[in-house]
């Protein structure tokens, strides 16, 4: 069994998204927050394999709960909708183990985290942008 | 003969400068066109990115549901069609926000709040500008709404005559009414109003004439020519 | 001493000519932020507002076949999913940077995104274009990003290898990679990409080719015709 906390703060989605895992065979969707601090709170408590998480919500962003993260165990997976200059680097940096659609089809997603799980990292590529005055690095050979 | 140096090495400083000009010139309309997107991109994800996705997954999770519990299934199909409709109503508020002031919209918008003062309103003239760029025609739609919200509050009107004159070269708008006169204290302005209308012409290369003569005489005047300077190029 | 006059008047002329070129500076680049928001609201509208009453539609369908036909209220469930993605897909496309129409900018992006899936990229040629125009330039940049986009998505390779090649005439880039090979379905595309790719290099009079063997290789070419066309004239 995958064990996963997901963090949304948009209810509807949140629920959404708990229930299509739920319906997975292999997984079990622990703990649902609403923000990032409650994230982390429910990471140290119920010791995920993986935790889903949004990067706009109240009182800390995913980008800031996954680096508070970084240490423990549970492996990240950031889920977004656009592609915003400078987040996917943040990402990286924090070491997340996913950074994905949030649109992704329900197979899509649940094929990524067995993936994630077997220690691949999986980027979706319409995410990826440079943040701004970023060095190029084709210029320089 | 020894002039010449002196010359030739300021010309060719003029030159690099205007090159340089040039250059800084493009970068900054590029940055400024990058932040437009950046900042619609935002508003796309704060508003649409959201419910769109939330259509997909609920639309995933319904399709699972109909054939174990039809009746979460219908619960999920709804929540999908409250939320399309909620989102068609955000795009159009959004583009229409971002379309800008068209001068036709605007006529429509002061007349109803020179009618709603118990004022007559007079139109003459074509609402459709035919050469004037659109941020020609924002300024000047921002103008005549500050003509008008000024009769209402200052005047003490009974009528309102807007007179709309195109050429080949320029667009100038009357607005006048028959109040008290803006008296002395048109030249220091207390409030913005009139001291912004002025800065977004300049900033066209329009101008603004005002005449108190039984009443207000509101003279708002722009030049077409920042299309035809494109064309040329 | 006579020198002086010359100078001075240079230095004065030098001033004026700053002074005006960041004039124009700032208002092309209001201007062109204006176009901008203006080209966007556009697209918004075609694409979502159409997408969105489709959804809402379909979810009021999918509710009422739901318990007399749910065969019928799962396709329209799978559309509805299929539309939201697609709309998503649509929206992000038009806010992608601007950069995107950059060869050289894409290249850098491509680069990242190869990198990100832990494959090695490695490039070959010059990637200032010479003759090339603006909107073939950005034909290529999407191609490229299609193409990147699929290796990272489908093709399980550990390399990646762009060619640049620039002659008079032409332009081409080679994109291989060495995975699973693009196997028979390359004739019927499920997805959009490869066919969106061919239209708009037919559009441009360019040309794909697919190879298949021992990994995918596309060979995206476009003549550089309208310079030519203007120099045979
Ligand atoms: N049509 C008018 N008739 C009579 N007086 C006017 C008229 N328009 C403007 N004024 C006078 O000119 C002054 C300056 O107008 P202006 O629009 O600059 O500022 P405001 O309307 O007082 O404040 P704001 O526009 O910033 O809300 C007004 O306070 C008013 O006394
Ligand atoms: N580099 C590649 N290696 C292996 N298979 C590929 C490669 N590129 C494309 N394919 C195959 O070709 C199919 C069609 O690609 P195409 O880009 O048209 O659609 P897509 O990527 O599936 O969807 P879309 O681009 O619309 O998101 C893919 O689904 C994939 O099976
Ligand atoms: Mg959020
Ligand atoms: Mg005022
Ligand atoms: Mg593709």
């Amino acid at each position: 069994m995958i064990r996963i906390v997901i963090a949304e703060d948009q209810r509807m989605l949140l629920g959404a998204l708990g229930t299509l895992l739920d319906l997975e065979e292999d997984m079990e969707v622990v703990g649902q927050a609403t923000n990032g601090e409650e994230a982390c709170t429910l990471v140290h408590q119920y010791q995920p394999d993986v935790c889903i998480m949004d990067i706009e919500m109240p009182l800390k962003s995913g980008l800031d709960a996954a680096e508070e993260l970084k240490d423990t165990p549970c492996k990240i997976i950031i889920l977004t909708t656009f592609a915003r200059a400078g987040y996917f680097e943040r990402a990286q940096k924090a070491g997340v183990s996913g950074y994905l659609l949030k649109d992704s089809p329900i197979e899509d997603l649940a094929t990524s985290i067995k993936k994630i799980m077997d220690g691949q990292r999986i980027f979706a590529p319409e995410l990826i942008d440079l943040a701004y005055g970023h060095e190029n690095p084709l210029t320089d050979r | 003969v020894i002039l010449l140096p002196f010359t030739i090495r300021y010309r060719q400083k003029q030159q690099r400068l205007e090159g340089e000009l040039e250059d800084a010139n493009e970068k900054i309309s590029q940055l400024k066109v990058i932040e437009e997107r950046e900042r619609i991109a935002r508003d796309l994800h704060d508003t649409l990115g959201q419910k769109l996705s939330m259509i997909s997954l609920k639309s995933d999770l319904a399709g699972k549901l109909i054939a174990v519990k039809p009746q979460s299934a219908i619960k999920e199909v709804e929540d999908i069609s409250q939320t399309a409709r909620t989102a068609l109503k955000e795009v159009r508020e959004m583009v229409s926000n971002m379309r800008g002031a068209k001068l036709e919209d605007e006529l429509v918008r002061v007349q109803q709040i020179i009618e709603a003062a118990e004022m007559e309103f007079h139109f003459d003239g074509d609402v459709q500008l035919n050469n004037t760029p659109l941020l020609v025609e924002n300024v000047l739609s921002m103008c005549l709404k500050e003509a008008a919200t000024n009769i209402v509050k200052h005047s003490n009107a009974t009528t309102c005559h807007i007179n709309l004159h195109q050429t080949q070269t320029d667009v100038s708008i009357v607005v006048t009414d028959n109040g008290k006169g803006i008296g002395e204290n048109k030249g220091s302005f207390q409030g913005h109003g009139l001291q912004g209308m002025r800065e977004r012409l300049e900033f066209v290369n329009g101008s603004l004439d005002i005449v108190s003569n039984n009443g207000t005489i509101l003279t708002i005047r722009v030049p077409n020519v920042i299309k035809q300077e494109q064309r040329e190029e």
